[in-house]
């Protein structure tokens, strides 16, 4: 592992890198999809990122906790044995938003994502993977969000 | 589509069952925080930490190298989980943060008055917490062994207890009303006994913490001023000797118990 | 600046007798620890500095006996618990239940009186951070007792009958003035104290004993 | 500018584990300040990972992620001295990028 000291280090030089543009042009993003991330439904967050079709699958699965402790930080992760996966994502379906996370896929990485989301109440959570030819699989469990200590 | 609402609506009936078998709840709660174990947002404190410690800094423009955090100057292991201490220099019992402070003034030539009145979280505040999160991480695992030889020590820790004790404010809470019994919850969050040593990593010996309630890094002394502010009481000072008594009375207390800190909290 | 010079003599007389005993006396100790607390603790927001400068008595006796690890003896206690007892005030209009609904949400708030609320923010009664009540409510503390089938386990099968008066009055003032029946209860004086009003307080009875509650279904 | 991200990346067998801890605020947008004026949202919205300079995988986040963000993935045929890079970019317009080389 790495020392805390090179990271440091390293962030310095890399701050004159971004200054300099161009270094990695790779990082200019596909626009941002504002559709998908103001969805307010599970559906309308997958019209939007296109796939035709959408089926529950056992080659998809949602990690998470049954009982989070607090809503402000809830691991979740979405994985998948199906091959050919182009996005993975990560919804939680009574958010304001529903869409949290959406990870582009490539050969050289497993198709395994953790992040962790924020929860305003208890709600099923989704992951789904979408595959190169526009279909979409999902997997879901609930995840219980408990209230806090004293409330003040 | 038809298949997700019919899984919505079977999400609906889960959600209706009758409430989770209480053995259940806490499990599931223990499992909720090994999962955010891995991967504590105070490393992030901790990196800035070391960092303004080397750093140049203040009208003075010096590090923190030549600080005495009671192991002599620049000694950062195994300092934290021997404070509260006295120290001669400023002739007063002084914890880690209050120490800071002091080694802030001398070495960098801050103000300390001016960073003692700064709210949690701002400014200078906010760098102490960051150099207290690195200082603790540096005697991650090692025990509390607070010492106890000379006069002002023992005086601070009966002045501590007596804190711990004292009930006050609108609701008539102490100190003890909620950590002087061993087994007990506020709502689900346990609290430990802190008369006595309440084990590894508990208590005094899992501060500072990254707060997830809030994405908040907080040092023992921001975890002192908001236990008294739920107790209803008036606010403690920064820094001030309530505070650092009552870390005598916890740290002496924690005797023999590992510190984790920097921990990740609910 | 003068509290803080006041301090240190108070302190340096506590380390020059230090010196030759062992450890300054109780009496200096508690006089030690009241000029660190006058030192330490200012007013702020609605949480004034007095709530720690002037305990009544009941605080003061009950704090002292925490210290000294020994329960208050029986005089003393019963002292207290009458002192306290005179203090509850009755339900002005002779109603002591009020509707178990609003109980149920004044039981759940934990807010109200530290110096983050201000003075017209509604208070909470703080139950569940203490006790079970509702069943339903997994989220619940146990320094407290649990409350769930209060009413029921006390046989109380209509709240205005006579033979369930003395239960009523009972609940009343335990919620008014906890001390009146236990000197040193770690329960707070809702009541007495101003946490909560008497229509709250009449909330809180109905949520414990009416049989429509879900506390006692 | 942002602070230093936390990249940890360790390698077990013919892949490597890459945890990562950014430092963001990732307001919301839903929460009120004390005036009950909304606090705009501020989020990461664009995330980059390179294994050697290669772009392995890239990532659009909403307000919904978590505050000091963790992120997990792994990196097939990644071994010992390799480069991973995390960029990130949010909805302002910051940007942050830091390497750590994988153990």
């Amino acid at each position: 592992m790495q020392t805390r000291r090179e990271t440091l280090k390293h962030s310095a030089v890399v701050a004159g890198l971004l200054a300099s543009t161009g270094l990695f042009p790779q990082f200019a993003h596909a626009a941002f999809n504002k559709a998908a991330f103001d969805a307010k439904t599970v559906q309308d967050a997958l019209k939007a990122m296109g796939p035709a079709t959408l089926a529950e699958s056992k080659d998809v699965t949602i990690t998470g906790p049954d009982i989070a402790e607090n809503g402000a930080v809830v691991p979740l992760g979405a994985n998948t044995t199906l091959p050919n996966v182009k996005q993975l994502l990560i919804l939680v379906e009574k958010n304001p938003s529903v869409l949290v996370a959406m990870f582009n896929m490539s050969d050289s990485i497993d198709t395994a994502v953790s992040t962790r989301a924020k929860m305003g109440q208890s709600s099923d959570v989704y992951a789904v993977a979408i595959t190169a030819d526009g279909k979409a699989f999902f997997a879901k469990k609930e995840v219980k969000v408990t209230l806090g200590g004293c409330g003040g | 589509m038809k298949l997700l609402t019919a899984l919505a609506a079977l999400g609906g009936c889960l959600l209706a069952l009758p409430a989770l078998a209480q053995k259940t709840t806490s499990q599931g709660i223990d499992e909720y925080r090994a999962m955010l174990q891995d991967g504590n947002p105070a490393e992030l404190f901790e990196a800035k930490g070391e960092d303004l410690w080397k750093q140049k800094r203040g009208p003075k423009n010096a590090t923190l190298e030549k600080c005495d955090l009671g192991k002599g100057p620049g000694v950062v292991k195994g300092a934290f989980v021997e404070l509260p201490r006295f120290f001669a220099d400023t002739q007063k019992v002084q914890d880690l943060e209050s120490r800071l402070l002091t080694c802030m003034a001398s070495l960098q030539g801050f103000n300390a008055d001016e960073i003692a009145k700064t709210p949690f979280g701002k400014g200078e505040q906010s760098n102490i917490t960051a150099l207290a999160t690195w200082i603790s991480a540096e005697s991650k695992d090692m025990r509390f062994n607070l010492p106890q030889s000379h006069p002002s020590e023992k005086v601070f820790y009966e002045v501590g207890k007596r804190l711990f004790f004292q009930r006050a404010g609108s609701h008539d809470f102490s100190c003890a009303s909620c950590h002087g019994e061993e087994g007990k919850r506020i709502r689900l969050q346990d609290l430990p006994l802190l008369t006595k040593n309440p084990g590894d990593g508990v208590g005094f010996a899992a501060w500072p913490a990254y707060r997830v309630s809030n994405g908040q890094m907080w040092g023992m002394q921001q975890r002192l001023n908001d236990c008294y502010r739920q107790q209803r009481f008036p606010y403690p000072g920064f820094a001030s000797d309530a505070t650092i008594a009552l870390g005598v009375f916890l740290g002496v207390n924690a005797k023999g118990a590992a510190s984790v800190a920097p921990a990740i909290k609910r | 600046m003068k509290t803080k010079h006041k301090i240190l003599s108070v302190l340096s007389v506590g380390l020059l007798v230090a010196g030759c005993a062992s450890l300054p006396s109780v009496s200096e100790l508690n006089s030690l620890t009241d000029a660190i607390v006058k030192a330490s603790f200012r007013s702020e927001g609605i949480a004034h500095v007095d709530r720690v400068l002037s305990p009544d008595e009941t605080n003061r006796a009950c704090s002292e006996a925490d210290v000294s690890g020994k329960p208050l003896d029986e005089k003393t206690a019963q002292a207290i618990e009458a002192m306290n007892l005179k203090s509850i005030r009755w339900p002005a209009n002779g109603q002591f239940l009020g509707d178990w609904k609003e109980g149920e949400k004044i039981a759940q708030s934990g807010r109200g009186l530290t110096w983050t609320d201000t003075a017209n923010s509604p208070n909470g009664g703080n139950c569940y951070n203490c006790h079970q009540i509702d069943a339903k409510e997994i989220s619940y503390g146990t320094i407290g007792p649990s409350l769930h089938n209060y009413g029921k386990l006390r046989g109380v099968t209509d709240p205005k009958s006579e033979a369930a008066k003395p239960i009523v009055e009972y609940t009343w003032g335990k919620i008014w003035n906890s001390k009146a029946y236990n000197a040193c209860s770690n329960m707070p004086r809702a009541g007495h104290m101003g946490i909560l009003n008497e229509e709250q307080v009449r909330h809180i009875v109905a949520l414990l004993l009416d049989p429509q509650s879900p506390v006692n279904k | 500018m942002a602070d230093p991200m936390r990249i940890r990346a360790q390698a077990s067998g013919d892949k490597a584990t890459v945890r990562v801890l950014m430092s963001h605020e990732m307001e919301s947008g839903q929460r009120k300040d004390a005036n009950g004026k909304i606090i705009p949202a501020w989020f990461i919205q664009e995330v980059t990972a390179l294994h050697n300079e290669k772009i392995v995988m890239t990532a659009e986040w909403g307000p919904a992620v978590a505050k000091n963000p963790f992120l997990q993935f792994s990196v097939k045929a990644a071994k010992a001295g390799d480069k991973i890079t995390l960029l990130w970019k949010d909805n302002r317009g910051d940007t942050r990028k830091d390497e750590a080389t994988v153990t």
